[in-house]
C-alpha cells in the first residue's frame, strides 16, 4: 500500500475540507449497494466492477481523509454536525480523531480488496449489495459521534453481515447466521436502554435539552456513579458480545467459520472492531469513572481471552476454527491494553485493532483460498502444500509469523504496547497475558506443519494450485502494511498519541485523585557520552580500590546495592 | 348530550339549550360513512361497474376523507384556532383524533387496494366488504374523537360489528365463518363487559362525559372510590381486548388466521389503531387524575402482553398465525407507550401505530398474495424458496420483517426506539429490559421466517437448535415443502402499490423519522369545553 | 323493608354475572349469543338504578344506545352464527375449533 | 569510520530483499554468491567500523547512532539505532567473518537442492536479525534480533520441510525459545517501569541506582531468556533436534552464532547483574556449570556425529555461562570467539564428512575416514585438538582462563564449580576423541553392516526359516487329505467288488441251470430245419433264448474282475500317498529343526548391543543374503573429499582455531588483548584474578592433565579397546537423562488432555448453555401453544380471568 504511506507520511494537518466527507465515505458504498441492486442480474462482472469501483472510491477518500488528518489536533476533525430528529435531540454528528482514523482506513481498504480477491459462488448481485451495504455500516460506526447514530450503524450492519453468512456461507450458515445476528442484537438491545436510560437522565440532570451528541454528553459528567455503572454495563454487554470476551464469545468460531471467505475477513477485520472501539469511544470516554471501577474485570475476562483463546485454538480441527479461536486471543490483547488505562496500553490496542484487521484479515483470505483449491477446511485432510505451492506458503508464513507477535511486523508492535502498558498499570495480568505469547506460537506453528509440512500425500495435495496475479494484487497491500506498520509505526502512532492523551486527560479531569495514568518514569535521555563517563568512572574506581583480588568481585556487588 | 338535553326536558321551565354542531368538524365521520351506505345501495341497484369499481370508490373515499382531516390538522394545530370541541362537547377534534383518522385512512386504502385482487382471486367482488370497512373506519373515527364514554362505546360498537362480518366474509372457507363466531361472541362478551364499565363510571362520577368526569375528579377527592376504579378496569377489558392485549389476546391468533388476509390487514392496523385511540383518550382524558393507579396496572398488561405474544410466535408455523401473535407483541409495546402517560409516550404510541400500520399493512399484503387462490398457503413451507422463485417479493417482505423485528434504518426501528425511550423517561427500566430483550426473541421469528425464505434446501433447519422440540416437525414439512412457493399469483396493479407504499414510507420514515415524529408529537389529545349552544324559548 | 336502588344494582350485577357464566357453561351458540343480551340488559338495569339514584337522566338515555347496539349485534350476530350453521347443522360452540394452536 | 556502522546490517538486508525478489531467477549457484559477497561486504564494513572504533582512547569507545525512532509512546520509547562499543563490536566481527566463511561453505553444500536459493534468502535474513540483535542500541531492538534469528532458526531446521521430523524440530526450537523470550519480556517491562527507558544507554547508567531486589528480578527473567537461547538447563531440548537443519545451519546458528546471544546479553546486562543481590550471579553460574557437565555426559554415548557436537555445544555454552556467573565476562567472550571457531570448524567438517558419507550420520559406519577426506580429517583434529584444551591450540586459553576464574571465587563454592568445570572438560576430551576416533580412524566400516543391520539379518533369516517350515507343515497336511480321500474311495470300490461278484455267482447258477439236452435239441432243430424258413427261424429264436444265460454269466463275471483291479488300483494309490506323507512329514521335521538351528546360531550370534565392533569384523556370512539393501548401496559407495569450497572454509577457521588463542594470552598484562579491549564495555564489573602465577600455571597444568587423562581414555576404548564400551555409552546417556522424553510424555499426556478438556468446556458448557436458553424458550412456547386450545368457551373463559385480574389489581389500590 504505496498510497497507505504517502498518506502516513503526508501532509501536516492540511486545510479542512470543504465538502462533507465523512457522509461521503458512509453514502459511496451505500450508493453503490444500491446501484448494485438495480443492476440487471445477467451482468456479473459490471456489477463486480460496480461493487469494486464503490468500494475501492470509498477507501481512496479514507486515504485523503487519512492524509488530511491534522495529527497535532487531539480533537475530532472532518466535523459535520446536522439535526435528523429534533424533538429528540438526535443529530447527524459525524467526525474522526486519531483512535478512529485508522479505522476507518481500515474499513475503506479492506473491502474492496475482498472483493478483488474472492468472487461469491452465486448470485453475485445481491453478495456485492450487502458487502457494500456493509463498508457504509462500518463506517458509520467509526465516524458516528451521535450516540443514536452510532446505534443505529452498529445494527444495521447486522443486516448485510446475517445475509453474507446465510446466502454464501457454508455448511448450516443459516442457523449460525441466526445464531450471530440473534446473539448480537442482544447485546444491542441492552444498550439501547443504556443509551436511552442515559441520554434522558442526563437532560434531567444537566437540565439541559434531550441530546445524544457523544461529546456533549461525555464531556459534562453529570451522571450518580451507581447509575453511570449501570448504564456503563449495559454498554459493556453490547460490546462484550460484539468482541467477543471470553464467556460470550461462542459466536464467533461458527459464524467465522461458516461464513464465506469474504464475510470471515470483515467480520474479523472490521466487525469485532465495533466492540473494541466502542469500549474506548463510548465506553471509557462516556464513562471514566465506570470504566475505572470495572476495568479489573475486564482485564479478568481479556486475559481469560488471551490464554483460553489460544488453547481452544490449538485444539481445533477446522483451520478457519483456529484462526477464529486465534481472533478471540487477539481481541484479548486489545481488551488488555484498553483497560490497562495508560497511553501504551491504550495505544497499542488501538494499533492492534489494525494489526489484528490486516493480518487476521490476510488469513482468512489465505485460509479461503484454500479452500477454494481443495473444498476442504480439515486440517487432517491438509498436508505438504509447501511443494506444490511455495508461494502461497511463504506469504501464509509471512502473515502466520505477524499473527504470532514477531518484531519487525506489525502484530509485534501492537502487542508488546498493550502488555508493556498492562504491565505498568496492571503487573500480574500483565505477566499472565504474555506467558500466552508461547501459545501463540503453538497453535499457528502446529497448525502451519500440519497443513504445509511434511510430504504432501493425495493428488489434490501434491498439485495444489499456486495463488493466481488476482489473489496476489489482493494480499499485496496487506502484507506491504504487515511490514510497514512493523518497521515504522512511528506515523500512526504519532496521530493516535494526541487522541489517546486526550482520553487520559479525560479520564484525570473527571477522576481527579481517584485515577493516575501509570506509566513508566520520564527519563532524560542518555547517549554515548554517558557511557564514557560510566566508563571513566569505573577504571577511576578500579585504580583506586587496585579492584584486584578475591574481593573483588565482592565490592563489585556492595556498589551495585548502593 | 342527549343526556343533558332530556335532563333540561324533565324539569319543566327551564330553557333547553341545542347544542352546536360542528359540521366541518364532524365531516371525516360523515365523509367514510355516508358513502358506505350508498355503495351498498347502488350496487344492490346497479348490478355491474368496471373492474375495481369499489376499490376505487373506497380509495377515494379514504384519500378525500385524509385530505378532509389534513385540512382539520391545520385548523387544530394553528396557535389561535386550536383544538375544539362538538355536539355538546361529547366530540372533540384535536390532533390526536385527527392523527388517527389519517392513520385509519391510511389503513383502509391499504387494505382496499389488496382486497380488490384478492377478491377477484376468490370470486368474492362486491360492495359489501369495501362498505363495511368505510363504515368501521368511520366508526374507528369515533372512537378516537369521543369526548363522551357512550359515544366511545358508539364507535367501538360501530367499528366491531363490522369487522365481525368483515372476518367472517370469505363464506367458502369455514375457517372465515368460525373466525368470524369467535370474534363475534369473545367481542360482544368484552364490549358487555366495557359497557358495564361505563355504567359504574358513571354511577361513581355522575356523567359519561369525559369532560365532566375529568372536572369532577378533578375538584373531588372520593372516599370510597372502588366504584370508579372497577369501571375503569372493565374498560380496560374492553379495549383491551380491541387491541389484542393478554389475557384478552385469545381470540387473536385464531381471527387472524381464519379471516381473509386483506381484512387482518385492516383488523392489525386499523382497528388496533382505533382500539388505542379509545384507550389513550379515556385513560388521558378522563382519568388523569387516577394515573398514579392505572399506570402501573397498564405496564403490567404491557410486559405481558410483550412476552407472550413473543414466545407465542417462536414455535409456530402457520404464518398468518406467526403474525397474529407478533402483532400482538407489537400491542405490548405499543402500551409500553400508553403506560408512560406522558406526551412523549402519547406521540411515541402514535409513531408507532402509524409505523405499524404500514408494516402490518405491507406483511399481510405479501401474506395474500401468497396465500394463492382460496388464500390457505400460509405453511412456513409455503415459503420456502420464495426467494429464488419471487425475489423483489421476497426481498420486500424480508424488509417488512425486519421493520417489525426493529432493525434500522426501518421506521419499525424507530417506533421501538420512541416507546422505549418513553418507558426509560418515566422510569420503567425493568419493562425496557424485558421488552427489548423480548425483542431479540421476536427477532427470531422474523428471521426464522426470512431463512425460510432465503434459505436453501436445509433453511428451515435454522432454526432446530433453538426451537429445539419442532425440528422434526419442520424436518416433515421440509419434505411436503419441494413445490411450495413454486409461483404465488402475480401480483395484481392495485398489490404492487400497496407494497409499494408500505415499503416506501416503511424504509423513509426508518431514515427521516421526523416526517411523523414531529405530527406525533403535536398529537397529543385535549379536552376542550363545547361552545354554548343556542337557547330555545321555553313555552 | 326499604327497596333502595341498591338492590337493583346487586339484581343487575348478579344478571349480569349470571350472563356471562352462561356464556361460559352453555355450548349452544344462539344460547350463548342471548347470554350477551342477558349482560348488556344487566348494564341497562344498572344505568338506570344510578341514573335513578342521581337523579340524572344522562343514564336512562343511555339505555336507548344500548338497546341500538344490541339490537344491531343481534343481527350481525345471527346472521354469522346462522351462516355457521348451515355449515354444519346442530354443531355447538366446542365444535368449532379448526383454528388453534 | 564508525558511522558506516549502519551498513554492517543493511548489506546481508539488501542481500535477502534481493534474493527474496529475484533469487528463484538468480539460482544457482549465484543467489549463493551474492549472498555471500552481502555478508563478506559486512565484514568489510564491520572491520572498517572496528577500525574506527580502536583508533578511539579506551574509554571513549562508545558510539551509538540513530536511524529513526520506532516506537514512541507517552513515555514509553525506543529509537532503530546502534550501539557500537568494544563488546559489540567483537560480536559483529567474529558472526560476519564467520558467518561469510559459512556462507561460502554453503554454496559447495547446499549444491543441487531444489531449493538452493531459498537457503540463502534464510541464511541472509539470519545474519542480518543477528547482527540487530548484537547491534540495537536497546532491548527492544536486541529482541527484534533476538526473535528474528529466532524465526530464521526455525525456518531453516525445517527447511527441508517434506520430512515431518524436521518440521516438528523447527517448532520444537521456536516454541521452546519463546518461553525464553516470556522472561525477556518481563525483563524489559520490568526495566521500563522502573527506570523508565530500555536503552542501553539509559539502563546501563541507571543500573548502580536500581534497587538491588528490581535488578535481581530482571536478572533472573533475562537469564531465563538467555537459557532459552542459549540452550541451557532446563530449555536446552530443541538443539539437539535442531541437527535436522542443513549442516552449515547447524555451524552457525547453532553453534557459532546464535545460541551465543544469551551469553551476549548477560555480559551486555553485567551492570544490572552487579546491582542485583550477590547470589543471582551463583544462579547463572550454576545453571551454566550443571547444563555442562549434563551436556557432556550426554555427549559421550551419541553415535549421530552432529548429535555428539550439538550436546558438546550445549556444555560449551554451559562454560560461558559458569564464566559469566562468577563475573569472568572477558573469559565468557574469549572463549565464546574460540568456540565460535572450533565449534563451527567441526560443523562443517562433520558437514564434509556427511556430505562425502552420503547423507549417512551414524558415526558407526565410519572409521579411517582419515585416508579418504585427508583435508577434512586434518581440520577436524585441529577443532578436536582444540575443544580437547590441548595447548597452544585456542580452547586450551580460553577453556583455562574460565576454569581460573572458577576457582577464584571466594569460598567452596569456587573450588566446587571448578571441579565441575573440570570434570566437564575431562569428559569433553573424551568424547571429542571418541568422534575423532570412530570417524577418522580405525577400520573403515562404511562397507560394512553394523550391529543392528547384522540383526536385522538375523531377522529376517529366522524369518525365511520360519515361513519355509510352515509351509512344509502345509504340505504335510495337505498329503494327509490325498491320504483320507484315497481311503474313502477304496471302501467304496470293495463294496461295488462284493455286489459284482454275488451278480456273476448268480448269473453263472442260471447258465448252468439250463439242460444241454435241450441246447442240442435246439442245434439238431435248427439244422433239421432246412429251408424251411419258418421253422430256422423258430429254431433259431429257440436257441437264442437258450444261450442267453450263459452270455450274462460271462458279462457278470467280467465284471467282478474289473472291480477287483479297481480294488487293487486304489489299495496301491493309497500305498504311495501314505508314502508321501511319510516322506512330507520327514522334510517338515527338517524345517522346523533348522529354524531351531538357526534360531540357536541367532542367539548365539546375533549382535545384542547396538555398539559397534570397532576391532574384530562383525561377522555377517551367515547372513549375507539377509542383509539390509543399504548395506549393499554403501559397499558401492566410496567416499570422496568435499570440492574446495568447503574445504577452504574448513582451513582458514582451523587457522583460527589454532591461533585464536592469541587474543588473550595470559603471560602478561599487555598480552590481554581482549581483556584490554573489553574493558570499557565491562564498567568494571570483571573479576580480575587474584591469582598468584605459579597458581595459575598449577590450575593450568591440572586442566591440560585433564584433557590429556580424556583423550587417553578415549584412546583406550575407542583405538585399542582396552576399555569396554558398554559402561560408558549408556543408554540413558544417549537419552540425555530422558529429560526430553519427560518433556514430550508430559506435553502428549496431561498437556494434551488438558487442552482437549478446555476445548470440549467451550463446546459443551460455555456454547451448550447459549443453545440451551434457546431451546427452554422453545419450551415454554410449546407449552403457551398447548394453552390456545381453539374452544371460545376457554377463550371466553381467559377473558373472565382478565376480568378478574384486572378488579383485583385495581381494587387492592382503592380506597374504602
Amino acid at each position: 500500500m504505496p498510497a497507505l504511506t504517502l498518506a502516513l507520511l503526508g501532509a501536516e494537518g492540511a486545510a479542512a475540507p470543504t465538502f462533507p466527507v465523512l457522509s461521503a465515505l458512509i453514502l459511496l458504498p451505500a450508493l453503490g449497494a444500491a446501484l448494485c441492486a438495480v443492476l440487471p442480474k445477467n451482468r456479473p462482472d459490471t456489477v463486480r466492477q460496480v461493487a469494486f469501483l464503490a468500494a475501492a472510491a470509498t477507501g481512496v477518500l479514507s486515504l485523503w481523509v487519512m492524509y488530511h488528518f491534522d495529527r497535532s489536533d487531539a480533537g475530532f476533525q472532518f466535523l459535520e454536525q446536522k439535526i435528523w430528529v429534533r424533538d429528540f435531540g438526535i443529530g447527524w454528528h459525524l467526525g474522526v480523531d486519531g483512535i478512529s482514523l485508522f479505522l476507518v482506513v481500515l474499513t475503506g481498504l479492506l473491502f474492496p480488496l475482498t472483493i478483488v480477491a474472492v468472487t461469491p459462488e452465486h448470485e453475485p448481485k445481491p453478495y456485492y449489495a450487502w458487502l457494500l451495504l456493509l463498508q457504509a455500516g462500518c463506517m458509520g460506526v467509526f465516524v458516528g459521534l451521535d450516540l443514536f447514530a452510532f446505534f443505529v450503524f452498529f445494527e444495521v450492519v447486522l443486516v448485510p453481515m446475517y445475509f453474507l453468512i446465510a446466502g454464501w456461507g457454508h455448511g448450516d450458515s443459516s442457523k449460525v447466521a441466526l445464531k450471530f445476528f440473534l446473539y448480537t442484537m442482544l447485546g444491542s438491545a441492552l444498550m439501547l436502554v443504556g443509551i436511552l436510560s442515559l441520554v434522558t437522565l442526563h437532560a434531567r440532570a444537566s437540565g439541559g435539552p434531550v441530546t445524544f451528541d457523544l461529546v456533549t454528553l461525555a464531556e459534562n459528567q453529570v451522571l450518580a456513579t451507581t447509575t453511570a455503572r449501570w448504564i456503563f454495563l449495559s454498554f459493556a454487554a453490547a460490546f462484550a458480545i460484539k468482541v467477543p470476551l471470553f464467556p460470550v464469545h461462542t459466536w464467533l468460531p461458527d459464524a467465522h467459520t461458516e461464513a464465506p471467505t469474504a464475510g470471515s475477513v470483515i467480520l474479523a477485520g472490521v466487525m469485532l472492531k465495533l466492540g473494541t472501539y466502542g469500549f474506548i469511544r463510548f465506553g471509557l470516554y462516556l464513562f471514566p469513572e465506570a470504566t475505572t471501577y470495572f476495568a479489573p474485570l475486564f482485564l479478568t475476562l481479556g486475559v481469560i481471552g488471551i490464554i483460553y483463546g489460544a488453547i481452544a485454538a490449538t485444539m481445533q480441527r477446522d483451520l478457519k476454527r483456529l484462526v477464529a479461536y486465534s481472533s478471540v486471543a487477539h481481541l484479548g490483547f486489545i481488551i488488555l491494553g484498553t483497560f490497562a488505562l495508560n497511553r501504551q496500553g491504550l495505544s497499542g490496542g488501538i494499533l492492534q485493532m489494525v494489526n489484528h484487521g490486516l493480518s487476521t484479515g490476510a488469513l482468512f483470505l489465505l485460509v479461503g483460498m484454500i479452500y477454494e483449491r481443495r473444498h476442504t477446511r480439515l486440517i487432517s485432510e491438509l498436508n505438504g502444500l509447501q511443494k506444490a505451492a511455495p508461494i502461497l506458503a511463504g506469504i501464509f508464513t509471512v502473515v502466520m509469523l505477524s499473527s504470532i507477535g514477531l518484531p519487525g511486523l506489525n502484530g509485534f508492535v501492537g502487542e508488546y504496547l498493550t502488555l508493556l502498558g498492562a504491565f505498568a498499570s496492571a503487573r500480574w495480568w500483565g505477566v499472565v497475558a504474555t506467558a500466552g505469547v508461547i501459545l501463540a506460537a503453538l497453535y499457528l506453528l502446529w497448525a502451519y506443519q500440519r497443513v504445509f509440512h511434511g510430504a504432501a500425500q493425495g493428488a489434490a495435495n501434491e498439485e495444489l494450485a499456486e495463488i493466481n496475479w488476482r489473489e496476489g494484487l489482493a494480499l499485496a497491500p496487506l502484507l506491504a502494511g504487515i511490514v510497514f506498520l512493523g518497521v515504522y509505526p512511528k506515523p500512526m502512532l504519532n496521530r493516535i498519541e494526541p487522541a489517546v492523551e486526550r482520553l487520559v486527560a479525560h479520564l484525570d479531569a473527571n477522576l481527579g485523585d481517584d485515577f493516575v495514568e501509570v506509566q513508566g518514569p520520564a527519563v532524560e535521555r542518555r547517549g554515548a557520552e554517558d557511557l564514557v563517563h560510566l566508563a571513566e568512572e569505573a577504571e577511576a574506581s578500579a585504580e583506586a580500590g587496585g579492584g584486584h583480588g578475591d574481593g573483588a568481585a565482592g565490592t563489585e556487588h556492595e556498589d551495585g546495592e548502593g | 348530550m342527549m343526556a343533558t338535553l332530556l335532563a333540561q326536558a324533565a324539569d319543566v321551565g327551564a330553557a333547553v339549550e341545542i347544542p352546536s354542531v360542528d359540521w366541518w368538524g364532524l365531516a371525516p365521520v360523515l365523509l367514510l360513512a355516508v358513502p358506505a351506505m350508498i355503495l351498498l345501495h347502488v350496487s344492490s341497484l346497479v348490478p355491474r361497474f368496471f373492474r375495481g369499481f369499489y376499490a376505487t370508490v373506497t380509495i377515494g373515499v379514504a384519500l378525500v376523507t385524509a385530505s378532509w382531516s389534513l385540512g382539520l390538522w391545520g385548523r387544530v394545530t394553528d396557535a389561535e384556532r386550536g383544538p375544539f370541541s362538538t355536539v355538546g362537547g361529547a366530540y372533540g377534534v384535536d390532533g390526536f383524533s385527527v392523527f388517527l383518522t389519517l392513520v385509519i385512512c391510511a389503513s383502509v386504502v391499504l387494505a382496499a387496494l389488496l382486497a380488490d385482487g384478492y377478491l377477484r382471486r376468490e370470486g368474492l367482488e362486491g360492495a359489501e366488504p369495501y362498505a363495511l370497512m368505510l363504515l368501521s373506519a368511520s366508526g374507528g373515527v369515533i372512537m378516537a374523537s369521543a369526548n363522551d364514554l357512550i359515544v366511545l362505546f358508539l364507535g367501538l360498537e360501530i367499528l366491531s360489528l363490522a369487522v365481525y362480518v368483515l372476518a367472517a366474509m370469505h363464506v367458502r372457507r369455514i375457517t372465515s365463518q368460525e373466525a368470524g363466531m369467535k370474534y363475534f361472541v369473545l367481542g360482544a362478551f368484552s364490549s358487555a363487559f366495557f359497557l358495564y364499565g361505563v355504567a359504574m363510571i358513571y354511577g361513581a362520577t355522575g356523567s359519561t362525559s369525559m369532560l365532566d368526569i375529568a372536572d369532577f375528579l378533578a375538584t373531588t377527592v372520593l372516599a370510597r372510590n372502588g366504584l370508579l376504579l372497577a369501571g375503569i378496569a372493565l374498560l380496560l377489558v374492553g379495549l383491551g381486548f380491541k387491541v389484542a392485549a393478554v389475557p384478552f389476546h385469545a381470540w387473536t391468533p385464531d381471527v387472524y388466521q381464519g379471516s381473509p388476509s386483506p381484512m387482518v390487514a385492516y383488523m392489525a392496523s386499523g382497528v388496533k389503531a382505533a382500539g388505542f385511540a379509545g384507550l389513550l383518550r379515556v385513560l388521558l382524558l378522563a382519568f388523569p387524575t387516577q394515573g398514579d393507579i392505572w399506570r402501573d396496572i397498564v405496564a403490567i398488561l404491557a410486559c405481558a402482553t410483550i412476552v407472550g405474544g413473543t414466545v407465542a410466535a417462536v414455535v409456530q408455523t402457520d404464518v398468518k398465525r406467526m403474525m397474529a401473535y407478533s402483532s400482538i407483541s407489537h400491542a405490548g409495546f405499543i402500551l409500553v407507550g400508553v403506560q408512560a402517560a406522558t406526551a412523549r409516550g402519547t406521540s411515541a404510541a402514535l409513531f408507532y401505530l402509524a409505523a405499524y400500520t404500514f408494516m402490518v399493512g405491507g406483511t399481510f399484503g405479501v401474506i395474500t398474495l401468497v396465500g394463492r387462490r382460496g388464500d390457505d398457503h400460509h405453511d412456513l413451507s409455503d415459503y420456502r424458496g420464495l426467494a429464488r422463485s419471487r425475489p423483489v417479493l421476497a426481498v420486500v417482505f424480508a424488509l417488512f420483517l425486519m421493520a417489525q423485528a426493529g432493525v434500522p434504518p426501518t421506521s419499525g426501528f424507530f417506533a421501538k426506539f420512541g416507546v422505549m425511550s418513553a418507558a426509560v423517561e418515566g422510569g420503567a427500566y425493568w419493562l425496557a429490559i424485558v421488552a427489548m430483550v423480548a425483542s431479540v426473541i421476536g427477532a427470531f421469528v422474523y428471521l426464522r421466517l426470512i431463512v425460510t425464505m432465503f434459505g436453501a434446501a436445509e433453511g428451515d433447519d435454522a432454526h432446530a437448535g433453538a426451537a429445539g422440540g419442532e425440528a422434526e416437525a419442520d424436518d416433515a414439512e421440509a419434505v411436503s415443502a419441494t413445490t411450495a412457493a413454486a409461483s404465488p399469483e402475480r401480483a395484481g396493479s392495485a398489490a404492487i402499490a400497496a407494497l409499494a407504499l408500505a415499503a416506501a414510507v416503511t424504509v423513509v420514515v426508518g431514515l427521516v423519522p421526523s416526517l411523523v415524529s414531529d405530527p406525533s408529537g403535536e398529537a397529543v389529545p385535549v379536552l376542550v369545553h363545547p361552545t354554548p349552544g343556542r337557547q330555545l324559548a321555553s313555552p | 323493608m326499604q327497596v333502595t336502588d341498591t338492590w337493583y344494582v346487586v339484581l343487575a350485577a348478579v344478571l349480569f354475572t349470571m350472563g356471562a357464566i352462561g356464556l361460559l357453561v352453555r355450548r349452544n351458540p344462539l344460547i350463548m349469543f342471548m347470554c350477551v343480551e342477558l349482560m348488556l340488559n344487566a348494564v341497562n338495569l344498572t344505568f338506570v338504578a344510578f341514573a335513578h339514584d342521581l337523579n340524572d337522566l344522562g343514564g336512562q338515555a343511555a339505555v336507548f344506545f344500548v338497546m341500538v347496539v344490541a339490537a344491531a349485534e343481534v343481527v350481525v350476530g345471527l346472521a354469522i352464527v346462522v351462516a355457521v350453521l348451515r355449515r354444519q347443522p346442530a354443531a355447538t360452540a366446542d365444535d368449532i375449533s379448526l383454528l388453534k394452536g | 569510520m564508525v558511522e558506516l556502522v549502519w551498513l554492517i546490517p543493511a548489506l546481508p538486508l539488501a542481500g535477502f530483499v534481493v534474493l527474496v525478489v529475484a533469487g528463484r531467477r538468480l539460482g544457482e549457484p549465484a543467489a549463493g554468491w551474492l549472498a555471500t559477497l552481502a555478508v563478506s561486504g559486512s565484514f568489510v564494513a564491520a572491520l572498517i567500523t572496528f577500525a574506527g572504533l580502536a583508533s578511539r582512547p579506551a574509554v571513549e569507545r562508545f558510539y551509538i547512532q540513530t536511524l529513526f525512532e520506532w516506537i514512541p509512546v507517552g513515555n514509553f520509547s525506543v529509537d532503530v539505532g546502534f550501539l557500537v562499543d568494544p563488546l559489540s563490536m567483537t560480536m559483529t566481527l567474529f558472526v560476519t567473518g564467520i558467518a561469510a566463511l559459512i556462507h561460502l561453505y554453503s554454496i559447495g553444500y547446499m549444491h543441487g537442492d531444489a531449493d538452493f536459493s531459498r537457503f540463502f534468502v534464510y541464511l541472509n535474513l539470519f545474519v542480518f536479525s543477528m547482527l540487530m540483535l548484537v547491534l540495537g542500541d536497546n532491548l527492544l531492538l536486541t529482541f527484534l534480533g533476538w526473535e528474528g534469528v529466532g524465526a530464521c532458526s526455525y525456518l531453516l531446521i525445517s527447511f527441508w520441510f517434506t520430512n515431518p521430523a524436521n518440521a516438528s524440530a523447527g517448532k520444537k526450537a521456536f516454541v521452546t525459545n519463546r518461553v525464553g523470550d516470556f522472561g525477556f519480556m518481563l525483563a524489559m517491562f520490568l526495566l521500563w517501569t522502573t527506570i523508565g527507558s530500555i536503552r542501553y544507554a539509559d539502563v546501563l547508567t541507571t543500573a548502580s541506582s536500581m534497587a538491588a531486589v528490581t535488578a535481581t528480578a530482571v536478572t533472573l527473567l533475562l537469564l531465563v531468556g538467555a537459557a532459552g537461547k542459549s540452550a541451557q538447563l532446563p530449555l536446552f531440548v530443541w538443539l539437539p533436534d535442531a541437527m535436522a537443519g542443513p549442516t552449515p545451519v547447524s555451524a552457525l546458528i547453532h553453534a557459532a552464532t546464535m545460541v551465543t546471544a544469551g551469553v551476549y546479553l548477560l555480559v551486555r546486562m553485567n551492570p544490572v547483574i552487579a546491582a542485583s543481590y550477590d547470589w543471582a550471579p551463583y544462579v547463572i553460574a550454576w545453571v551454566g556449570a550443571l547444563t555442562a557437565l549434563f551436556a557432556a555426559t550426554a555427549a559421550v554415548a551419541q553415535n549421530d556425529i552432529k548429535k555428539v557436537l550439538a550436546y558438546s555445544t550445549i556444555s560449551q555454552l554451559g562454560y560461558l555461562f559458569l564464566a559469566v556467573g562468577v563475573g569472568g565476562y572477558v573469559p565468557a567472550i574469549f572463549h565464546m570467539v574460540t568456540h565460535a571457531f572450533f565449534k563451527a570448524l567441526l560443523f562443517l567438517g562433520s558437514g564434509s564428512v556427511i556430505h562425502g558419507m552420503h547423507h549417512e550420520q551414524d558415526m558407526r559406519r565410519y572409521g579411517g575416514l582419515y585416508k579418504l577426506l585427508p583435508v577434512t580429517a586434518a581440520t577436524f583434529i585441529v577443532g578436536w585438538l582444540a575443544i580437547a584444551g590441548v595447548p597452544p591450540f585456542a580452547g586450551f586459553w580460553s577453556k583455562d582462563e574460565i576454569l581460573a576464574v572458577a576457582w577464584n571465587l571466594p569460598g567452596a563454592q569456587g573450588k566446587v564449580l571448578w571441579a565441575i568445570g573440570l570434570v566437564t572438560a575431562i569428559l569433553t576430551a573424551f568424547y571429542m576423541s571418541r568422534q575423532v576416533f570412530m570417524t577418522f580412524f580405525g577400520r573403515y566400516r562404511f562397507g560394512e553392516p553394523d550391529a543392528e543391520e547384522i540383526a536385522a539379518g538375523w531377522d529376517a533369516k529366522l524369518a525365511a526359516a520360519e515361513a519355509a517350515a510352515s509351509e512344509a507343515d502345509g504340505s504335510v497336511e495337505a498329503a494327509r487329505a490325498e491320504v483320507e480321500t484315497a481311503l474313502a474311495s477304496r471302501s467304496e470300490t470293495e463294496a461295488a467288488l462284493v455286489a459284482a461278484r454275488a451278480a456273476s455267482d448268480e448269473a453263472a447258477a442260471a447258465a448252468a441251470a439250463v439242460p444241454a439236452t435241450e441246447l442240442e435239441a435246439a442245434q439238431a432243430a435248427l439244422d433239421a430245419a432246412g429251408d424251411d424258413r419258418k421253422a430256422k427261424k423258430e429254431a433259431q429264436n429257440r436257441l437264442k433264448e437258450l444261450e442267453k444265460p450263459v452270455k450274462d454269466a460271462d458279462k457278470a463275471a467280467k465284471a467282478a474282475t474289473k472291480a477287483a483291479e479297481a480294488v487293487d488300483k486304489v489299495t496301491v494309490s493309497i500305498g504311495e500317498a501314505e508314502a508321501r506323507v511319510e516322506e512330507l512329514v520327514g522334510a517338515a521335521a527338517s524345517a522346523r529343526s533348522l529354524v531351531e538351528q538357526v534360531r540357536a546360531e541367532a542367539r548365539a550370534k546375533k549382535p545384542t548391543s547396538s555398539l559397534v565392533p570397532l576391532f574384530s569384523v562383525a561377522d555377517s556370512s551367515d547372513v549375507e543374503d539377509f542383509l539390509p539393501a543399504e548395506v549393499e548401496h554403501r559397499r558401492h559407495h566410496t567416499p570422496h573429499e568435499s570440492p574446495a569450497l568447503m574445504t577452504v572454509p574448513l582451513l582458514v577457521l582451523s587457522i583460527g582455531a589454532i591461533g585464536a588463542g592469541a587474543l588473550n594470552l595470559p603471560f602478561a598484562s599487555s598480552t590481554k588483548f581482549l581483556e584490554h579491549w573489553l574493558e570499557p564495555s565491562l564498567f568494571g564489573h570483571e573479576v580480575h584474578l587474584g591469582l598468584s602465577g605459579p597458581h595459575k600455571v598449577l590450575l593450568a597444568v591440572v586442566a591440560v592433565l585433564g584433557g590429556l587423562i580424556g583423550i587417553l581414555a578415549a584412546a583406550q576404548t575407542y583405538l585399542r579397546g582396552a576399555i569396554r564400551r558398554e559402561g560408558i555409552e549408556a543408554p540413558i546417556l544417549a537419552k540425555a537423562w530422558g529429560i526430553d522424553g519427560a518433556y514430550a510424555a508430559v506435553a502428549g499426556g496431561p498437556g494434551t488432555q488438558g487442552f482437549e478438556a478446555v476445548a470440549a468446556f467451550d463446546r459443551r458448557v460455555v456454547d451448550g448453555s447459549v443453545m440451551g436458553i434457546g431451546r427452554l424458550v422453545a419450551m415454554v412456547s410449546a407449552l403457551v401453544r398447548r394453552a390456545q386450545t381453539g374452544l371460545v368457551r376457554s377463550y371466553a373463559l381467559g377473558v373472565t380471568f382478565g376480568v378478574v385480574l384486572l378488579l383485583v389489581l385495581f381494587l387492592t389500590k382503592a380506597t374504602y
